[in-house]
């Protein structure tokens, strides 16, 4: 690794209405290094990235390339310094296809100005092949899944050739081996001497693919270390300020009677044949690759998507669940893979996205009852710390970690008692994860049942008193918590085993 | 949110005071308590139909027919009073044309998915034609003072149809803050999904929202007809681009999830005030539709740019 | 689908046929029709002043191939080319109520079988006349104009102007539109009178305007003296109003009349017989004096 | 995309086919050649409008000055006609005021983040306004026979208005499914934000794209003109709701990313076919708002409900 430098911002301030973003950081890059940036929801990691790449302007501080101060001024820009950038969320268009997608604001045209389809998909099949993933390069973004849209941002950053690349979170909608391929990916890029930052709240992935890491707080720099010469505990302490058990805690609920049972579950193409139970006090936890399905059944079970056969039953009564509304009255509660676009009113304030599926219990004679209302509402905000300055806040101006709490919040709110967690602590720091465990724990001492499809099989592993792997649309292997390993997990998710029904 | 909606209702209050100030300075008819009820009796049909627009704005829907299902309730209305049915039904009767109307308009909304802008495109053409081909468009005229009264008629030294007007505007932004209705309104505009996922039966709340809409469209209707002692089946033309303009200058964005009650009114009457005024000063009528125009653009785009300000 | 089948077929277009106005043509077509034993089509465009909607709908009945047009056009220059096309298709033209543009229907080589009515403008100057002696000669008067731009409209206007300079003390403090629209009468009206709460007179380029300004006095706050309301194309209501005194008087064009000698002459089209080049329809200022069914 | 957006094609041009079969079987006058040019060329200016609405309906976006726009470019073409201006440059002097209403309309789009509907309502009324105070509400007529050619003369038996309309069509369609400007146009609308990551200069081409449909205005202006032999200030209201609504019919979406030209022009011929048949047909122009408004909504019932099949 050689170590000069190519990139270096210093003294970055960023405010946005109410929030110091960025406060007097600076951060240097070195040619064909990983650099990990690391920190909680909120401290600052994308707007720091997002400065870098065009997307904003920054209040304060410089930014030298090669040494030379340069102003970048937007998105083009940035990609002519050879700046490429993942962001956290999407950026594609869902009527377009893969190929239109990678390269948006760089057709190849010929003399005539018009667009080189030939090449344009050419281009884009290499691409994807040379990332190692099976993707039709002709197929709309809308008809793809959420994993490989992330891998088709990640060939869409790869295809500026840049010299810089950043990714934010490229990997928490994707499955271990979507991964695998990822750092591959990262290791020969950096071999050329490509320079990638690389943002992720999984600290194993920290060590596997780092080379060194700065750790943003609260919107300052509290200091870049060689990830060989940091131990994960000083690291996660740097980062939260303050000392935290990784371990996951300790499963002390007793599971209790039967509370849902799924019978021959079916929907066309998407499902066979579900058959489980679950119950009281239980955690079950869904794990299987991206695309196996698990977001469906759950929205299967939720009465979101239509089912073509089976029975559900909820205490013991066969249940007739087709809409969300029926779900709900049943005491069930959902939490969405994709807090922003499902899970909540970003517009609205936290305060009315807690209490809309409950808002009945504040009505008298019809009329709502601010004061109870806000009582219940801080209430939660008191229990489960959620960061806001109120009840009042929009909740777009949250941090990741928060909002889940807020939808957390929202069903914990009308007495939930079966809750399905779908990737619950996707793209949510350390810190945040272990609150919402010690949540889960708490909930399911309380009696809850608990469904958490995660595709972090230590997650899995660690929080699932019972396991399910999903394969293909169907449920591939049933595991205790003493027989599990990510081994056996691995097997029937890719289905070289079944062991069920 | 609420601050931004405060400081934005607030901007375009100062923007109606300024109005205000110019014509009085202008004008010395202006400020004078008969034209300041004329005004309010002239904006009270617009503001009623925009009390409607609101709720259906802000769940990012829009309704272009209300100014033909006020001609269809109005001229139905009518005909029933011609036929001697008695007032309070008769109004009823008009009412509930527009309530019906607006429901279709739900309907093909909510279950029909069709894009509110289409569904009430068409009901535009059709309750036009039904408003025309049910009087053979011919208006229907001549009421008993009782019902014009509803119009005419002052209480307290206030027109009627202002009453009417500011009960309205007490009732619906006591929905749209205090129940159910109003809050799941803002949740449908804010983000559909996540409104089903929570269990509100979106659609219902639909076919409510544009019925509600319909019916404000019948209480237009009988203030009109009252007033103009005559229900035409071309009346209303074009009354739903004024009544979409003072929703969205009163600070209801077109995105759905954010607005008030109150800004709506303020927008009523910027515009209001504005023809006003614009008459009392004999301004040509061609200078007219350009300083409403540009009227509409600046209150927006001074609104758009305070809140780039703010980022 | 034909009243006469085998008959030919004459077809009347008409500026809109949400006018009572001519609603009342119409009628009078009908009647003709059916005592003279033709087939009629009435049509217009869903706008008044939407020409070339109704160009198109012309266009459409050539190619349906009626018998004989009758047309009262929304545009009097506008139209001129479809006339054209009616010609060249061998289809009668009879223009009724508003006259077409001399000069240029000559220039488009274009023909019409005849003029039926009076015109809008003469209309305008029996009003102003009227008011002009009303008020002896001096005072100060408001116009209501139709919708902008609308020919119509402006000929009134321009023909009451002309009437009024017959007495030199009328003075036209202010003229705005109000759409043709009775609703916009009422506001406009209103607001007039705010600033203007001398007005004597006010003229109306439609009866609608000014029964919308009727209902304005009738409510209105201010009180003061007696204004004279005078409107435009003897709507029933009109009539009503001045029985009742509300208004002064309207101007009267016998819709009814045009649309049956129209069809009267369209029959004599259809026989080979000659037609006159311009058949004057009475037109008149109907006052409580001259109040038809008293 | 293509095969859904072809499906949905297909799906309308049925709609059109079944539409002619009636008419065909319900008048004799329908199936004629010279009916059919008849309605091409009555479609023309509707269609050359829908043209521009379809890109920015793509956008998202939407356009209601362009009937008012229409207007005021064909007094100012038609007052440099009289002024001796030679035709072609009096013809260029139009397309640009159009042009540059589209402009404005795009610039309070583009920087001013003017929502479209509201940029463009102000527009509506402030061009329509200065067409009527241009030309002090009078029409400006009589012009020579080289300038009229353009709408009243045939080439090779076809009306020259229905040439300059399959022209437009199959540039526009070039454009739009060949190069940059119309991957953008497309893109903007699927996902703005991605666009303007993916540095695409969203607001230079929201400027081209509405400064576009007020040329195409601008088009419209001339052939009207030269049509009528006359520009009227009140020429083109509502042009604008059958422009949304041909496109539309023409499956592209409201929501914005999807949509093709050759749609639009087969929306556009379902009104024109309607409208001419229902003339045929003597049907009384009450019924006939019924009917068109009943078409636009059963058209886009039948298309959504389609979708949902395939789901
Ligand atoms: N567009 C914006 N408007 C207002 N506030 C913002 C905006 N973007 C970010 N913020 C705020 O700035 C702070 C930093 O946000 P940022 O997204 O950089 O955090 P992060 O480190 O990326 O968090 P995460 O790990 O959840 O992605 C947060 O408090 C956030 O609420
Ligand atoms: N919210 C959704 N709405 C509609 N379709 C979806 C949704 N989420 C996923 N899909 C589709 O269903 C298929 C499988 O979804 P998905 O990849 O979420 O499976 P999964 O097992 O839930 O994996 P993960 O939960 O990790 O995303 C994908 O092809 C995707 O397009
Ligand atoms: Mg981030
Ligand atoms: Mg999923």
């Amino acid at each position: 690794m050689t170590s000069d430098i190519i990139l270096s911002m210093s003294h970055i301030r960023k405010e946005f209405p109410g929030v110091v973003a960025l406060d007097d950081v600076s951060f240097r890059l070195q040619k064909g290094e990983v650099h990990i940036l690391l920190g909680e929801n909120g401290a600052g990691k994308s707007t720091l990235m997002k400065i870098l790449s065009g997307a904003y302007g920054k209040d304060r501080g410089n930014i030298f390339l090669d040494g030379e101060e340069t102003q970048i001024l937007n998105p083009r820009h940035a990609q002519k310094l050879g700046i490429g950038i993942i962001y956290q969320e999407f950026n594609l268009n869902p009527h377009m296809t893969v190929a239109e997608n990678i390269f948006l604001g760089r057709e190849p045209v010929n003399r005539l100005g018009i667009i080189d389809e030939k090449k344009l998909n050419r281009t884009a099949r290499e691409i994807i092949q040379d990332l190692g993933v099976n993707i039709d390069a002709g197929k709309k973004i809308s008809e793809i899944g959420i994993a490989r849209q992330q891998m088709v941002e990640v060939a869409k950053a790869l295809s500026l050739n840049a010299r810089i690349l950043i990714m934010d979170e490229p990997s928490a909608p994707l499955t271990r081996n979507e991964i695998t391929r990822l750092f591959e990916m990262i290791r020969r890029l950096a071999k050329r001497g490509v320079s990638i930052v690389y943002i992720s709240h999984r600290m194993s992935e920290i060590y596997e693919i780092g080379d060194r890491v700065t750790v943003l707080r609260d919107g300052k720099n509290v200091g870049t270390r060689n990830i060989a010469e940091i131990d994960r505990r000083d690291l996660i302490r740097l980062m939260v300020n303050r000392d935290l058990d990784e371990r996951y805690p300790s499963r002390t609920a007793e599971v209790g009677e039967e509370i849902l049972r799924v019978e021959g579950l079916e929907r066309k193409g998407v499902l066979t044949n579900i058959n489980f139970r679950l119950h009281r006090g239980e955690i079950l936890g869904i794990a299987g690759l991206m695309g196996s399905g698990r977001t469906e059944l759950a929205r299967a079970i939720y009465g979101v998507d239509p089912v073509s056969a089976g029975k559900i039953y909820v205490r013991n009564k066969l249940a007739n669940i087709n809409s969300p509304r029926k779900a709900i009255r049943l005491g069930m509660g959902f939490l969405t893979e994709d807090r922003k676009s499902e899970g909540l009113v970003l517009v609205l304030s936290v305060k009315e996205n807690i209490t809309v599926p409950s808002l009945h219990k504040y009505l008298k004679f019809g009329v709502l009852n601010f004061k109870r209302e806000l009582e219940t509402v801080n209430g939660y905000i008191e229990s489960l710390s959620i960061k806001t300055p109120g009840a009042n806040q929009m909740v777009i101006n949250l941090s990741g970690g928060n909002q889940q709490k807020v939808v957390l919040s929202k069903w914990l709110c009308c007495q939930s008692d079966i809750f399905i967690f779908d990737e619950p602590t996707r793209g949510i720091d350390v810190g945040a994860k272990a609150e919402i465990y010690s949540l889960m724990n708490l909930l399911t001492s309380r009696g809850v049942a608990i469904i958490m499809i995660s595709s972090e099989l230590p997650e899995i592993l660690g929080m699932s008193d019972r396991m399910l792997v999903m394969h293909k649309g169907s449920i591939a292997g049933e595991l205790t918590r003493e027989q599990a390993n990510q081994e056996k997990i691995m097997e029937y998710a890719i289905g070289e085993h079944r062991n069920y029904n | 949110m609420m601050q931004i909606q405060n400081l934005r209702q607030f901007g375009t209050f100062i923007g109606l005071l300024a109005l205000c100030l110019l014509f009085w300075i202008l004008s010395p008819y202006f400020f004078t308590v008969s034209n300041l009820l004329n005004i309010a009796q002239q904006t009270s049909i617009i503001a009623i139909l925009s009390v409607g627009m609101t709720f259906v704005i802000i769940t990012a829907g829009i309704d272009l027919s209300i100014g033909s299902v006020l001609a269809f309730s109005g001229v139905v209305m009518a005909s029933a009073l011609h036929a001697g049915v008695p007032i309070p039904l008769a109004i009823l009767v008009g009412l509930g044309v527009g309530y019906l109307s607006g429901t279709v308009n739900g309907l093909l909304i909510s279950y029909g998915k069709l894009p509110p802008f289409i569904a009430t495109l068409g009901m535009m053409s059709i309750a036009r034609g039904l408003a025309l081909w049910f009087t053979n468009g011919r208006p229907v005229s001549g009421f008993s003072d009782s019902f014009r009264f509803l119009a005419t008629g002052d209480i307290l030294f206030i027109p009627a149809s202002v009453w009417v007007m500011v009960i309205v505007y007490l009732i619906a932004h006591f929905v749209l803050t205090r129940t159910k209705l109003g809050r799941y309104t803002y949740a449908i505009g804010g983000n559909e999904k996540a409104a089903i996922l929570s269990g509100i039966n979106v659609n219902r709340y639909k076919n409510i929202i544009y019925g509600l809409s319909g019916l404000l469209g019948g209480l237009g209707a009988v203030i009109l007809t009252a007033r103009l002692n005559s229900a035409q089946p071309i009346a209303g033309i074009m009354y739903e681009l004024d009544a979409i303009a003072a929703t969205v200058i009163g600070g209801t964005s077109l995105m759905g999830g954010q607005g008030t009650i109150f800004g709506t009114l303020v927008g009523a009457l910027i515009i209001g005030v504005l023809r006003n005024g614009l008459n009392l000063l004999g301004v040509a009528s061609f200078i007219q539709q350009i300083v409403i125009g540009a009227v509409i653009i600046g209150a927006i785009l001074l609104d758009t740019q305070l809140k780039k300000q703010k980022e | 689908r034909e009243q006469f089948p085998g008959e030919p077929t004459v077809a009347l277009v008409v500026k809109t046929l949400n006018n009572p106005f001519f609603m009342e043509m119409q009628r009078g077509a009908e009647d003709a029709a059916t005592e003279l034993k033709l087939n009629l089509v009435v049509q217009a465009a869903e706008r008044e002043v939407d020409v070339e909607q109704q160009m198109q709908i012309i266009e459409n009945l050539i190619q349906r191939r009626v018998d004989v047009l009758a047309i009262t056009p929304s545009g009097s220059r506008e139209i001129i080319p479809v006339i054209s096309r009616a010609n060249r298709n061998d289809i009668p033209v009879i223009i009724v109520d508003t006259r077409l543009d001399e000069s240029l229907l000559e220039s488009d080589g274009a023909h019409i079988a005849t003029f039926i009515g009076s015109d809008n403008y003469e209309g305008g100057r029996l009003a102003g006349l009227y008011v002009g002696q009303r008020l002896n000669g001096s005072g100060k008067v408001a116009i209501l104009e139709g919708i902008p731009g609308h020919e119509t409209g402006d000929s009134r206007r321009l023909g009451f102007l002309k009437g009024i300079e017959q007495s030199s003390g009328i003075q036209v403090v202010t003229s705005q539109t109000a759409n043709w629209e009775r609703n916009l009468g009422y506001n406009v009206f209103e607001n007039i009178l705010q600033s203007y709460a001398d007005v004597q007179a006010v003229f109306a380029a439609n009866d609608l305007m000014a029964l919308g300004a009727v209902e304005a006095l009738s409510s209105n706050r201010r009180g003061g003296g007696e204004i004279i309301v005078v409107g435009f194309d003897a709507h029933s209501e009109a009539l009503e109003a001045i029985r009742k005194g509300a208004m002064a008087a309207t101007v009267a064009q016998h819709p009814y009349d045009m649309g049956r000698i129209a069809l009267e002459n369209a029959a004599k089209l259809l026989n080979g017989e000659e037609v006159p080049a311009e058949i004057p329809v009475r037109i008149e200022l109907i006052t409580i004096d001259t109040l038809p069914g008293l």
